[in-house]
């Protein structure tokens, strides 16, 4: 018999936006000193931007993180999805739809796949998705030898350059596949039963819950969001892009967003929100250093210190919290 | 039972994937497939005849310019008028560099500030932004470089196509832009420099290799990854060469550039075939792992490439190799500052600037041997009299 | 069990089953009535909690029948059982602290509106429930993970009543509960009956049933002994049935009043977060019972001497000198063991083997390369002497009953040779032979002159056991009282209801 | 029934989890035989030797891992801590031979306190080791780059090369006795004595349940990071093997982390702590490398092999997760 269930931190406030606020006040005042200037147009689309393609596929993270489960894959769902919507689409504005469609089906797919090997294999999650990242890999290196197909001028225009203000539409599309995403997390049964999946998966399915189903749609969720990113990837860069994925660093970039929003690794506790605060803090450091000329090596340094200090502030914020 | 079926799953997955590997495999391996001299191979899409044959021609050509300042040479220089950008100094010049993450690069990079340096009362501001190898942030880089007033733009894409629309859209600001290593598939810039290119690189080094190994005899290749432009183009001229020689290319293998999964490679090759004849490699970067991979067999190295880096020159000389070395000079990062500079002052440029791509032999090495520099320092790099030589690179 | 009977709500007949050929329950009928408490007794391993799993939907039967309203079922997982109307309250609560207790109530069949949950639907709706059962105190929003461990179990409750549940399983339902939360559990089962609901009913404690029940199934090894009419037995009889045979008397004789042995450990002042104004003497061959509710200090006060959450204040002395508890290292090298009361949680390490769980505490405190056969042969002894049952030694303990790993435990502790025994509810959740085991080790253990503190919730086994019984409550001993107090005595200083003459 | 249940249990030799090496065995095997039959020579003694001492860096990783995974941890810095390692002793070495051994001590004791640190981090701050050491890997590359301006200096010495390159030649019956492999053998069995060990067990029972580990008098805390410090330990010798292998690079050390905890699952160790062994860790290292090998012999399309290697790893992980006892 379990002693009373002892209670941690209720909603994780959003710390993450402390530190953004801070970054950002901090930075600006750095960059001014310097001479330069942060928060001009182009600085902020290009933050943006960066934003808008890690922020997709960390929102997609963030689901699965919640249900306890985490994919390592995305980055080649990433690439793949540049790489079936630019061919799809062939530069033509006719196959736009299909193109995006076709992309969010593949990406689907390997969610599913990604799923029913945690779920019904019994694979542990991190061993499953890596497993399937080389799989993709494999498909990848071997069908392309470099970026292929035409993203339709429509998309590269509409989604891939189009902004209001400074604010990019991939940018909006990514705080309007945040708030759906939201929305579905704390709003819909779904939402719920991940909670508890993540929390307990034993309690959850002692209460009826369906645990591999539910698991099942949130590496499909996690792998459509990738597969997002691909597409608004594949209008950016006006092709498929077999590489894309990786060299973003997406599968560990879009899980250190996810952690430093503050979502439990562990699974049960977390929200979109912060996730989205935590990639907007990774970009505006990224701005930042980029504004400051600061040399890449010493900015993987400094990230690298950043995302052990957010967690371990996370931490102790917890403890205290709890008790022991 | 569901595990079970999910095993079985698997399972087909997994014969699938060891069917599909069967018909590549007796394509790679073309001495032991009954269709021998089918060649190495259906062609990379990469392979462009047309681009391929000027590469070819320009290997013998001589080029125009400066004797001894090889990134001040053209070869088959086209004008083109750049009045239009004449301003006067000094210049803001900024630089969006694909990446800094290999020694190549690294070295080039060095030269380029030296380069800045000798500049000094011409240029005021030289600004730096480095995409750590993405796409998406050089995009990004490109986009807020043209908020900051730059005079002129110097972009090395990370990739050809993909980085083509943000190119563009800084051609369209009015900016003078210089793209050189890789280029876009653009005209907009005012020139693309680089070396005669990678069909040059691949040609040579396949060219030796056949020539000094018996007919038909057995080739290794070794790349370091799939899907790099320049490297594909290196391997898609290789395959020519090799298949009009009549080649037996054993085997195709990426090394991801890890001289321990070299080794390993070659070992398992050597004791698979017994004698390999020749390798080919599209890239230096692995070319002493390769050849330590025969020493340590006990065997001796067949004829075989590696790039200008110091460590492949060294081996050579002391272990007398029957090698060669062709170039993607890094002299190259030098040019693009030049032409800024003459663009910003209304002078002509070449475009494309053709830069002459040296190949060392062993008539030429010892000039290349450098005893101070360290071991990964590419030797053509142009840089011995830029300010800060040899502190700088080493 | 007469035909005159309504025919039944739920009817079982000839249920079997087997884990990895092992034949855990065969051959068993029960049948239980709309508005009837129906309990199960049985040892521990008799197969009741598999029964219960096998009728909620968590395991399918290998062979019988469920009927549920005449209707034959198979249930696949304990959701086609809950859309069947069974409802079940785990031994072990089933509950997310971090939701709130509306969230738990309604996790699994949250009500939609829309396509979304209706948040405020599922608020109404659970204060509705617990109006119904008498508990509207309780805060439909208030997170879990905040609430008392009695107010949790009703969480239990009403989660499973708000599936419209027609049965209702608890599976040990007060075992977590203290004697005076206890009987508002029984008022909660009065007002499920009113309302022709009918309720499996498993527990270990015989007075509970006699206050219950309507009928008793008794099960032992796997299989049915007898279904009673409770009018017609009493408690011997059914202890007779359980374990085949008369246990004349439940609690091993103390030791004589004889000369007053040295005091070996002091406490003056004690306190810490949970604890104050602690004064404790302990005398060497003495049992000191431990009484109070749940959350009074019974178990702070363990934890405080073992050093896991050490006293803050106050001084503590081991035959007569200072000593430090600074954590559980330093108790145990002072000679102190404790046996914890949460034994899955804090008690085995699951997926280790019987004799890694027993070797644990020895392993972490002297570490060493030599002698290690030794010490691995004495533990083996210690598992035969305690009576482990187990297929092999390195059998993973997790597929032990409760008994058997409580057994373990107690191994890896006596191959330490305290002189300091904290028991924290050392027969919670064990079956009647192994509970008489313990108590007799207890026993031995004082007689060889060991000191052996015993946290009970268990009165008759707190009164039978202890040569000297505390009690405490809000973290302070409310008072002492001596061997032959009755429970009144116990209860009247736990609830503070009189104030203690100390 | 009584008295058949009062019988002693069965003392059969305590194993820790013998029974979890099974699947890996077969695989093993399985990828052996296939070797066997394409290329008959490679079981030969040299050949085996080579392949073993060429096999030795991954595994001493994969034993260190061991510790840290089933102590219910990760270590992702492992690959960053291998690279940074050769890179550094290229510097400092500088050709020189007699800086050889002071550099071999610094190694070792520069992966220990990386280890500390990741373990420290972990413990102390409650960061979780995935974090903690993505984090350390991040730091670690780009420091290295940093300390190095992006190009690898220096060289290594003959002397510390031969760690990884050399061997005994002409031993009885296996002819060439690579040195590498008598490293392997001494981590080895250092390992599995550690495995066996009473702070081997006490680890094991932390990963299980840190919980009752703490309230057994395990210093969780301490055994969690000593198994941090195992792991860079055992970095700083791999390290040393694949420098001396193959000289110095920035690609030494790339996607060994991967590697070496797809080894350990492989082996039938839990991720998550608590359970498999160190045996069964190492032979799952062996028996990844035998598969690239195997691939290699077969002439497997480079780009298709990680497809290959990815459908094997799940295949063989669905299987061994079906078979450990579902209840």
């Amino acid at each position: 018999m379990s002693t009373a269930l002892t209670l941690p931190a209720r909603r994780a406030t959003p710390g993450v936006f402390v530190a953004l606020a801070l970054t950002l006040a901090v930075g600006w005042l750095v960059v001014t000193v310097d001479g330069g200037q942060l928060f001009n147009q182009s600085t902020t689309v290009s933050l943006l931007h960066v934003a808008a393609g890690l922020g997709l596929v960390a929102v997609g993270q963030t689901v699965v993180v919640i249900g306890g489960s985490l994919d390592l894959s995305v980055a080649y769902v990433v690439s793949l999805s540049t790489l079936v919507a630019a061919e799809a689409m062939q530069g033509g504005d006719a196959a736009l739809l299909p193109g995006v469609g076709l992309a969010l089906l593949a990406s689907a797919a390997v969610g599913l796949l990604n799923g029913l090997l945690v779920t019904k294999a019994g694979i542990n999650a991190f061993i499953a998705t890596v497993g399937v990242g080389l799989l993709l890999k494999g498909y990848l290196d071997n069908g392309y030898d470099g970026p292929a197909g035409r993203t339709s001028p429509a998309l590269v225009q509409s989604l891939g350059y189009q902004r209001v203000g400074p604010v990019p539409v991939s940018f909006l599309l990514l705080l309007a596949v945040a708030a759906a995403v939201g929305i579905v997390l704390t709003r819909t049964r779904f939402g719920h039963h991940l909670l508890a999946v993540g929390g307990d998966p034993q309690v959850a399915r002692l209460s009826g819950v369906r645990n591999d189903r539910v698991l099942v749609i949130a590496h499909v969720l996690c792998s459509l969001c990738a597969g997002l990113a691909g597409v608004y990837l594949a209008a950016r860069l006006g092709s498929g892009a077999p590489r894309v994925g990786t060299e973003g660093l997406y599968d560990l970039e879009s899980i250190a967003a996810v952690v430093l929003g503050g979502t439990a690794l562990a699974g049960g506790r977390g929200g979109v929100a912060g996730t989205v605060g935590g990639v907007l803090l990774l970009a505006s450091i990224d701005a930042i250093l980029n504004q400051l000329e600061v040399d890449a090596f010493v900015k993987q340094v400094i990230r690298g210190v950043i995302i052990i200090a957010a967690v371990a502030v996370h931490a102790r914020r917890a403890v205290r919290k709890a008790g022991w | 039972m569901r595990p079970l079926i999910t095993v079985l799953a698997i399972g087909a997955l997994l014969t699938a994937a060891g069917c599909a590997t069967d018909e590549p495999t007796a394509v790679a391996s073309t001495g032991a497939s009954p269709q021998a001299g089918a060649g190495t191979g259906e062609q990379s899409k990469f392979f462009v005849q047309a681009q391929y044959d000027k590469e070819l021609a320009l290997l013998g050509a001589t080029p125009a310019g400066p004797a001894g300042k090889p990134w001040e040479q053209v070869l088959d220089p086209k004008m083109v008028e750049t009045a239009k950008f004449k301003k006067p100094g000094p210049y803001k010049i900024c630089f969006s560099n694909a990446g800094l993450n290999n020694p190549w690069r690294q070295v080039g990079f060095k030269t380029m500030q030296a380069e800045v340096e000798t500049h000094g009362s011409r240029i005021k501001e030289f600004v730096h932004v480095d995409a750590e190898g993405k796409d998406q942030k050089q995009i990004a880089d490109i986009n807020d470089l043209l908020g900051k007033g730059c005079d002129a733009l110097i972009v090395s894409p990370n990739t050809t196509a993909t980085l083509t629309p943000a190119v563009e859209a800084a051609c369209r600001q009015g900016l003078p832009v210089v793209v050189f290593d890789r280029g876009v598939d653009s005209t907009c810039p005012v020139t693309f420099i680089n070396p005669i290119g990678g069909y040059g690189f691949g040609h040579v080094a396949a060219e030796f290799i056949t020539s000094r190994m018996k007919p038909g005899g057995k080739v290794l290749a070794l790349r370091i990854l799939p899907g790099v432009d320049v490297l594909e183009t290196r391997w898609s001229a290789a395959k020519v060469a090799f298949d009009k020689a009549g080649a037996d290319v054993v085997g195709v293998e990426f090394t991801d550039g890890d001289p321990a999964k070299t080794k390993k490679i070659v070992n398992d090759y050597i004791q698979r075939y017994g004698t390999i004849d020749g390798v080919w490699m599209d890239a230096g970067a692995v070319a002493v792992a390769a050849v330590e991979a025969f020493v340590d067999a006990g065997r001796p190295v067949p004829p075989i490439n590696g790039e200008d880096q110091l460590d492949f020159l060294r081996q050579w000389k002391e272990r007398k190799l029957t090698a060669v070395a062709p170039t993607y000079p890094t002299y190259q990062w030098r040019t693009p500052v030049l032409a800024a500079l003459r663009i910003l002052n209304g002078e002509p440029v070449s475009s494309p600037w053709k830069l002459p791509q040296p190949t060392i032999t062993q008539d030429n090495l010892d000039e290349y041997i450098d005893a101070d520099m360290p071991p990964l320092h590419y030797a053509v790099c142009g840089c011995r009299e830029l300010p800060g030589y040899p502190e700088r690179w080493r | 069990m007469s035909d005159a009977l309504p025919s039944p709500l739920l009817t079982l007949r000839g249920i079997g089953k087997s884990f990895l050929g092992v034949r855990v329950l065969g051959e068993v009928d029960l049948d239980v009535l709309a508005g009837e408490v129906h309990a199960v007794v049985g040892e521990n391993g008799a197969g009741k909690s598999t029964l219960m799993k096998i009728v909620s939907g968590g395991y399918a039967p290998d062979e019988g029948t469920i009927t549920l309203d005449g209707v034959p079922r198979r249930f696949g997982a304990p959701r086609d059982a809950q859309r069947a109307g069974i409802g079940i309250v785990h031994q072990e609560f089933n509950l997310l602290p971090e939701r709130s207790v509306a969230e738990n109530v309604f996790l699994g069949h949250e009500p939609v509106r829309r396509g979304l949950v209706d948040r405020k639907a599922m608020l109404d709706r659970t204060a509705d429930l617990l109006a119904s059962i008498g508990e509207s105190a309780l805060p439909p929003g208030a997170p879990v993970g905040r609430l008392g461990v009695a107010q949790q179990q009703i969480v239990e409750i009403v989660k499973a009543l708000a599936l419209d549940a027609r049965l209702l399983i608890m599976d040990e339902p007060t075992a977590a509960l203290a004697d005076n939360e206890v009987e508002r559990l029984y008022a909660l089962v009065r007002r499920l009956q009113q309302r022709q609901i009918g309720v499996l009913y498993v527990s270990h404690r015989l007075q509970e049933v006699f206050d219950l029940s309507g009928r008793i199934t008794v099960l032992k090894d796997g299989r049915l002994v007898t279904t009673l009419n409770t009018a017609d037995t009493d408690p011997d009889r059914l202890v007779r049935h359980m374990v085949g045979r008369d246990l004349s008397h439940y609690y091993p004789e103390r030791a004589g009043p004889d000369e007053p042995r040295p005091v070996r450990l002091t406490v003056r002042n004690g306190g810490n977060r949970r604890l104050r104004d602690v004064d404790l003497r302990l005398r060497a061959g003495e049992v000191l019972g431990v009484g109070g509710l749940q959350g009074s200090g019974r178990s702070a006060l363990a934890r405080a001497l073992f050093g896991a959450a050490p006293f803050t204040t106050g001084d503590v002395t081991l035959d007569g000198e200072p000593v430090r508890l600074r954590s559980p290292r330093a108790a145990m090298r002072a000679g102190i063991a404790y046996l914890t009361e949460d034994r899955k949680g804090e008690g085995i390490v699951a997926g280790g083997s019987v004799l890694d769980n027993a070797l644990l505490a020895g392993r972490a405190l002297r570490p060493a390369w030599r002698g290690r056969a030794a010490r691995t042969a004495r533990v083996r002894d210690l598992l035969t002497a305690v009576d482990v049952r187990a297929a092999a030694e390195d059998q993973e303990i997790r597929f032990l009953s409760g008994g058997n790993q409580q057994k373990v435990v107690l191994a890896r502790w006596l191959a330490l040779e305290p002189g300091i025994l904290l028991f924290d509810e050392p027969t919670r959740g064990i079956d009647v032979g192994a509970k008489s085991a313990i108590h007799d080790l207890v026993r031995r253990l004082a007689r060889d002159g060991a000191v052996v503190l015993m946290i009970s919730s268990d009165l008759p086994e707190l009164l039978g056991m202890s040569d000297r019984i505390i009690v405490m409550r809000d973290g302070r001993i409310a008072g002492e009282l001596p061997a032959g107090a009755t429970e009144e005595d116990v209860l009247t200083l736990a609830l503070g209801t009189v104030p203690a003459a100390a | 029934m009584r008295i058949a249940e009062r019988r002693l249990l069965a003392t059969r030799p305590h194993r820790p989890g013998t029974g979890g090496l099974v699947p890996i065995l077969v695989l093993l095997a399985v990828l052996l035989v296939l070797l066997t039959v394409r290329q008959p020579d490679f079981l030969a003694p040299s050949s085996l030797m080579s392949f073993l001492g060429r096999s030795a860096p991954i595994i001493v990783l994969a034993a260190g891992q061991y510790f840290v995974i089933v102590a219910g941890e990760f270590d992702l810095s492992v690959g960053s801590l291998v690279t940074a390692q050769v890179v550094v002793a290229a510097r400092l070495i500088d050709s020189e031979p007699s800086r050889t051994w002071p550099v071999v001590v610094l190694l070792l004791a520069s992966g220990a306190a990386v280890g500390l640190v990741n373990g420290l981090v972990t413990t102390r701050l409650r960061v979780s080791s995935f974090i903690t050491t993505l984090g350390m890997y991040l730091i670690l590359v780009g420091a290295v780059y940093l300390w190095s301006d992006g190009a690898p200096k220096g060289g290594l010495s003959e002397e510390f090369r031969r760690f990884g390159r050399r061997a005994f030649e002409d031993v009885v019956l296996v002819g060439r006795l690579p040195f590498a492999v008598l490293v392997l053998l001494a981590v080895a069995v250092l390992a599995v004595l550690l495995n066996r060990s009473d702070f081997g067990r006490t680890l094991v029972a932390a990963g299980g349940n840190p919980r009752t580990a703490e309230l057994s008098g395990v210093r969780v805390h301490h055994v969690k990071t000593m198994a941090f410090v195992l792991s860079g330990l055992a970095a700083a010798v791999a390290a040393i093997l694949i420098g001396g292998y193959s000289g110095v690079s920035f690609q030494a050390g790339a996607g060994l982390e991967f590697g070496a905890i797809t080894a350990v699952v492989l082996g039938g160790v839990a991720l998550g702590g608590g359970r498999g062994s160190v045996v069964g860790a190492m032979l799952g290292a062996l028996t990844l490398e035998t598969l690239f090998t195997l691939m290699n012999f077969y002439g497997v399309p480079g780009a298709l092999r990680t497809a290959v290697q990815g459908a094997i790893i799940l295949l063989a992980v669905a299987v061994s997760a079906r078979r450990s006892v579902r209840r």
